[in-house]
């Protein structure tokens, strides 16, 4: 098993930890993983985008071109990432800021309102968490407990009373796909 | 009423949705919309026709995305109407 | 499950083409997204500088200084000659264009960290001389560009990535009031404190900005030096609005907006 | 042994370093770099340490010959453009003998240039980029795991020799995260006495400290100067580290340091698979230079490939070592990029095939 | 053509064993002919800080740390452990040392050339830092070790061997007064100016500089700075007698004698 | 053709620079190189330039960034150590592509070291000791009349290749007085045009002219490094330059620049008349570096000797451009010694009778 | 006289003759003289016996060369004479 | 003809400008010349010396370790330099300044009473001149008028009305020796 995923959106729609949560995740379940970040100036108002690997050999280079999941969180990072997406890859992306959906027919496209379903949630923060539920209905190969324990890591210790509404965002998430 | 009338337009695609304007505004003329331009960020929108033509919304604009109209002495009045944008999101899958 | 997200009715003008405009972006203001964080000072401080050009019709005549801070691409909107400088050293990269090129408008424009950290002894010493150049000081308490840490300009207790428990000035001292410091220096010709966080602010800001500018138009020999307390959403964890709230609650206090020292004649 | 973590190089790098019992860090903040020094200005402080941020990268390696000097470890880091402010500071440093680790996380230039990974600083590092004859023992990790494990390596050589360390990494390293274990080390029994040298304060007991790079006379200058050769040459002799694969049946030999040998390594792997006989080096001292072992090898294969993400200098000592005795090709990248196993795979195979032709 | 130089008469004492021994040479200074110039100031000021270590019994505690300048070598001179650091980066080095071995005393010996051009940045954030040294400044209005280029701190008008025409504030600036811009600054806690070219000044010097000591030693918390505005007869191209009256005549019009900042509690 | 003068390697060297046509002069004193400084500061402002002393080095460098970037002719000197400082300066130079003219007046180091002639900065002139890929083109005078024609060669070349070029001299010929004499030089016919880049105010004719080095973008750094890589290319192709000296005859080549191949100059013609065959190569250019001629002549001798005044710099790329065709020794003194021509004699006697034993 | 009788010594091989503890004495009891030290420079000498002790001289010395003495309350009175020391120059060839 | 020459005493003494006068001498007389002073930090309250190198071949290194000459101004220059003087080499030393005059037998020795000379003639400043003079007449190979010429140019204008009282200072050195 070698997965290799790209998440990007912009600067403060936690793209990162959305990444970082993956990687943890995979961590606990003791697959080999690596996590590479964009950084700089680029977050500034610009796209921010992170690439986690998760395998179960060693990671060789963390830096790559290409990838098997393309998690898309507005318009600009699908023009930059849609062509980077292997063939039979798969890219998820958030339904409302996506003007001009992936025009590729050697990839399968899923459309996802996690916005809407964030509010209708009545919490913005957790679309990603819904997006992540998404990914891993589609891509069984971490389980949701290692996923919490993750997420346990990655969210600061006062933010821990949020780790049931995500949990919940996370079936949403899969609900969205098995609907 | 012997307020000015004033217009402004706002290229929202530049907008970032960073909520000064709105705030700025003396007239409550300005709001920000829920949906997301392709961005990823909502967006200001004139939202009533009090506008006197300040700039203060246009001053404090970091992206410089408003342009500001104002009645002019011997120009006729602007007619105003209102347009309603719906953005409806579907849910594919 | 679909649940359609309404707009705000957006009010559209007819007759727009009938109405005065009475404002728009400047001309010399490149039209390109910025890249700066929603809310940031940057921008607005940006268009201030090219409005001053626009209306002193200096574009042809005037390089501009940039050191690397989220101001680098200032180049990528201001539609003037440019270069970009090392972290703090923009002012000499000034007084070396200034030297050769003595009849032409000269200005930097510079982040906090850049002037009164890294650069604090090209500032002190390119002041000191009176280089006849305009410095635009961008004074957001925070290196906005490196992601938030602590400045020499950053207010005591303050939490930044480097000062975890806010700053210390025990360890990590004072905040640096360089506008108050070169004041002294009687190659300061003109110093001011403005702000661009509000319609009123812009206003005074932007008459600042064009004094300083005519001034070295003058001739009249020393450095103007504009310093713009601005906010960093980003750094400082605020949303916009509540960080130019922060500014006239907090930071205003500190680093008082005014005029510091007027020329001579004045 | 601790448990398994997950974290960004920067964060491993800086964490093992209170580890090994960090005394003084002062830094500057620069990407890809920055986290280095947010992470120990969270811990070092509660930890037995002093942080401090300083006004610039200039000043920060004068703290660093200030405080080194004084006999603790200490240590800064930054990336590529403020590594080249403190080149003055490092040749005081090596002069006077002040045992220290630098860390370079480089990203690429020249100039202002880009934030993303790089090895352009390899002649700064090797070479010397400050003025004089002066070496710094240069570690280059491949992994979030070695860039904690060099620390440690780091302040023992450093405290050994009584020289810089360089621990010349790049922004990918720095920014990504893997998962990390800290080793037990023991800081006291690594301590090594400095009270001869460092400048701790005159007791009567003893005469006066000096730490100087200073010698006005040119024979005086020249006796400091064959001294340090000398040491240098001891370590040379004694300190070389490198890791060798597939080397036994190999006709071409890749070398490749830091994260390029991760690439490299997946390179020779799908090479191998093409029926290529590909071997690697990784250097891991870049100095010491692992000589010795590519030239041992250019007696065995046909040729060597150097891949580095630069214009080309690695390469330099390579064909130093191996003297012309059999061909050292070079492909490498630029300006943060970062190059992909199929472009050594490709540029492989064309050694490969020109190498059958030339036959 | 033999023509024999009388020496003037030398008297001498024949019970000297008898008389008290009123004045010698610190044990600190170590016994060795200096190699500055004679009459140079540097000499003196060197004397006074032994004495001050001499008296405070500090020997075995302080570090000093100087620069390169014509006090380089200082070293070879004071007793004490010693880092001799790169042109501007004294306070720098000091800081690095004060903050690992916090109970040592420590303080940093440099020129006007070092400390308010090439260092400006660290001279102004180590103070700024309130780093609880002590600076010795001395300020002789010249770089006197590479051969009499003008400072920062010259005056206007004099002749060096980089301002031909005499200083020129128009082009090169005006001199800086480091002691005044410093003392603004909340982490310097002590600030004096002095001199070292008579009997009286010596021992006013002498006195500051006890005090900047002791204040290091209680831990009163912030940075002294000593400035002792000195001569450089060689760079000056004056005798050293001429050198001590231009002082007097010239150099304390602008650089006035005395404390500057007193700590809050005098 | 001027009268002969009696002048100081430092004083020519700006009268010179004066007579090219400089515009803009930044500098802060260091010995060995004062008196550039001093000369400049008499005569500049008088003869249509501007002077300026600096607040150190590093300003200096981005005073010489900021004028020559406006494109007229500038230049900054200093010694080693301050030439250090200067890296990340000369980095973004080069990267951004602006002519102008260093000067480093070498001193003996590393670290503060002795203010004697050394020419131990000779890696961090020619490998770059700043950060990036990036070179300078470095002239290496013999003579108080080269100090001097090195000028007119410097600022030609920097226009026609924009970018710094380096005059890598030392305190022996800064400090030494020779006779002198300058050549008729038409500022105005050797002027080249920056308008196309140079930031003067942009006109209502042109595009903005931004001078940067900062390109975010990986690919985009990449595709700068290709192009400075390519024009280095071209410099290495057209711009060599060497002194060849009894070559023909010879069995053993002696390699050394600057003031050292002076005395090796000395010495070729002692152990010529003691029977050797000795003949001589001096890179002029030090980048470009006079390979070719090297590996030519590595096929008709039988040994190179490198003499240097360090522990051993230029001798790597004699021996990468000779890639083992024959043994390359190697002759140096450090820390500002200058060596005798009996020594390199010596040490030419011994190389003679080892090869004599060995055959 | 209620003035008190002092004394100074003088390292003369290390002086450099800088003049200043000369010009520095109240009692005018300093001199330069006229021939040189191995150094090559003149060097003080004490001329007359009006030293007070004040350590004036010490305290600008640069070199640090000069030790004041002064007649302390118990000790006898100093025995001062006076020795003349004549260097005289040949000429060689 | 090649002679090589240090002048050696403390700075202040004008060693560096007696060289330079030789030098420019030299160059008058179309022979190669080349003048290397010491310089730096030395010089404050240390030695100061300077080497001068007349010859009618290329002069291949100006900084050499053996000198035909040596003039000494003070003890410490002479403590230096002694050594230094080749085999049959000469030094000429000030008188007063040098209290242990060189031992070596195997180099010429003058002692030159120019301090004394100078104050005669009432000028100590031209106390370099005597012992010029007594140089030339020692070696002959450079003329009086070159001399002066030389002077001229090293003598800042300003000075200009001392030259007869150094042509004077010349010919009392030349004396010193025929005497
Ligand atoms: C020599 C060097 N050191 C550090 C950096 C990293 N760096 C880039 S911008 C910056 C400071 C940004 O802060 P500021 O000047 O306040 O500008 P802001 O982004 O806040 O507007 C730093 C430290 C650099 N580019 N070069
Ligand atoms: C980086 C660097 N630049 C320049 C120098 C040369 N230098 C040595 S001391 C000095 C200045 C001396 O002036 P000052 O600090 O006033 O000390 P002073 O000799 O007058 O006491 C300079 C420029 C140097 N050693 N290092
Ligand atoms: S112009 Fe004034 S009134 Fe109109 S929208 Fe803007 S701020 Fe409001
Ligand atoms: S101020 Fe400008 S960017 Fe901000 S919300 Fe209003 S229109 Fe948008
Ligand atoms: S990081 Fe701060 S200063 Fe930089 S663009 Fe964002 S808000 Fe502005
Ligand atoms: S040059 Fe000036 S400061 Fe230096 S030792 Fe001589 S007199 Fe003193
Ligand atoms: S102690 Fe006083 S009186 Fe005596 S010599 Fe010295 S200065 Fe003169
Ligand atoms: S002050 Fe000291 S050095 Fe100067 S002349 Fe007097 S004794 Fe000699
Ligand atoms: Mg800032
Ligand atoms: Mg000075």
């Amino acid at each position: 098993m070698n997965k290799e995923i790209v998440i990007a959106g912009f600067g403060g729609q936690g793209v990162l930890s959305m990444g970082m949560t993956f990687a943890y995740a995979g961590m606990v379940e003791n697959l080999e993983v690596a996590w590479m970040p964009s950084y700089g100036p680029e977050m500034r108002g610009g796209t921010a985008n992170c690439v986690v690997i998760l395998s179960d050999q060693k990671i060789s280079s963390p830096i790559i071109n290409e990838f098997d999941t393309a998690i898309i969180l507005n318009q600009p990072s699908m023009e930059k990432f849609e062509s980077m997406v292997k063939p039979n890859g798969e890219i998820l992306f958030e339904a409302s800021t996506i003007l001009s959906p992936p025009t590729r027919n050697d990839i399968r496209q899923y459309k996802l309102p996690a916005n809407a379903a964030a509010q209708s949630l009545n919490n913005k923060r957790i679309m990603n968490m819904i997006i992540l539920g998404a990914f891993t209905q589609l891509n069984p190969i971490l389980h949701d407990t290692s996923i919490m324990t993750a997420l346990k890591k990655v969210l600061p210790e006062r933010h821990h009373h949020l780790l049931p509404i995500n949990e919940k965002a996370l079936h949403r998430g899969k609900e969205l796909i098995y609907r | 009423m012997a307020k000015i009338k004033g217009h402004v337009t706002i290229r929202t695609e530049n907008c970032k949705g960073c909520d000064l304007c709105v705030h700025e505004c003396p007239q409550d003329s300005l709001q920000l919309s829920t949906a997301l331009n392709t961005s990823g960020y909502p967006y200001a929108v004139l939202v009533n026709d009090t506008c006197t033509g300040c700039t203060n919304c246009a001053l404090v604009c970091p992206e410089a995305v408003i342009t500001v109209f104002r009645e002019g002495k011997k120009k006729p009045i602007a007619i105003l109407s209102h347009v309603t944008e719906n953005i409806t999101v579907d849910i594919t899958s | 499950m679909t649940e359609p997200l309404i707009e705000p009715q957006h009010i559209q003008c007819e007759n727009l083409d009938q109405m005065d405009q009475v404002w728009t972006r400047p001309e010399t203001l490149i039209d390109r997204k910025l890249h700066y964080c929603p809310g940031c000072g940057h921008s607005v401080a940006h268009r201030l500088i090219m409005e001053t050009i626009d209306e002193l019709n200096i574009q042809e005549t005037t390089i501009g200084v940039a050191p690397v801070g989220c101001s680098v691409f200032a180049y990528h909107y201001m539609d003037i000659d440019m270069q970009e400088a090392a972290h703090g050293r923009a002012t000499a990269v000034a007084t070396g264009i200034k030297r050769v090129l003595p009849d032409r408008i000269v200005f930097t424009y510079q982040g906090d960290g850049d002037l009164a950290a890294i650069g604090t002894a090209e500032t002190i010493h390119t002041i000191n001389r009176g280089e006849n150049i305009v410095i635009i000081f961008v004074n957001n308490g925070i290196y906005g560009m490196t992601g938030g840490q602590m400045a020499p300009t950053t207010l005591p207790g303050f939490v930044t990535s480097t000062s975890p428990n806010g700053r210390d000035t025990h360890t990590m001292g004072y905040p640096l009031k360089m506008a108050e410091m070169i004041s002294v220096l009687p190659g300061a010709y003109y110093v001011t404190r403005q702000a661009v966080h509000s319609a009123k602010s812009v206003r005074k800001a932007k008459k600042a900005t064009l004094k300083a500018f005519q001034y070295q138009m003058d001739g009249k020999g020393g450095t103007s030096f504009v310093e713009i307390v601005s906010n960093c959403p980003s750094g400082w964890k605020m949303t916009p609005v509540e960080s130019n709230q922060y500014l006239d609650d907090e930071i205003f206090d500190f680093y008082t907006l005014g005029d510091i020292k007027l020329p001579p004649k004045e | 042994m601790s448990e398994k973590l997950l974290m960004k190089g920067n964060e491993a790098l800086a964490e093992a370093a209170i580890r090994a019992g960090l005394k003084g860090y002062f830094g500057y903040p620069i990407t890809p770099q920055s986290e280095l020094l947010e992470y120990l200005s969270h811990h070092l402080n509660n930890r037995g340490g002093s942080f401090l941020q300083a006004e610039s990268e200039l000043a920060a390696i004068n703290m660093v010959y200030g405080a080194a000097g004084a006999g603790v470890r200490t240590m800064t880091s930054t990336s590529s453009p403020g590594y080249s402010l403190m080149q003055e500071g490092v040749s005081y440093i090596a002069c006077a003998e002040i045992p220290c680790l630098l860390v370079n996380v480089v990203r690429g230039g020249p100039g202002l240039g880009t934030i993303q990974p790089s090895q352009g600083d390899y002649f700064q590092a090797v070479k010397g980029g400050g003025h004089g004859d002066y070496k710094l023992i240069v570690l280059a990790p491949d992994s979030v795991q070695e860039m904690a494990d060099f620390v440690y390596l780091g302040f023992d050589l450093a405290d050994k020799y009584l020289m810089p360390v360089l621990i010349l990494t790049d922004g990918a390293l720095g920014q990504m995260m893997e998962p990390v274990t800290f080793p037990d080390y023991d800081v006291e029994k690594n301590k090594v006495d400095h009270s001869s040298w460092a400048t701790t304060g005159k007791l009567t007991s003893r005469s006066q400290n000096v730490i100087t790079s200073l010698h006005i006379e040119a024979e005086k200058m020249e006796d400091i100067n064959i001294h340090l050769q000398k040491k240098y040459k001891t370590i040379q002799e004694n300190e070389v580290r490198y890791e060798a694969i597939n080397t036994e049946e190999a006709d071409i030999i890749i070398v490749a340091f830091g994260l390029v040998a991760r690439v490299a390594h997946k390179a020779m792997e799908n090479a191998n698979k093409k029926g290529l006989k590909v071997g690697m080096i990784r250097p891991i001292t870049l100095f010491p230079f692992p000589t010795e072992i590519l030239l041992t090898l250019s007696e065995k294969v046909d040729q060597f490939l150097v891949v580095e993400m630069n214009a080309g200098q690695m390469v330099e000592d390579v064909r130093l070592a191996v003297n012309g005795k059999i061909p050292v090709d070079f492909y490498g990248r630029m300006g943060g990029v970062i190059p992909q196993p199929s472009e050594i795979v490709d540029k492989l195979i064309q050694m490969d095939s020109s190498k059958t032709h030339s036959k």
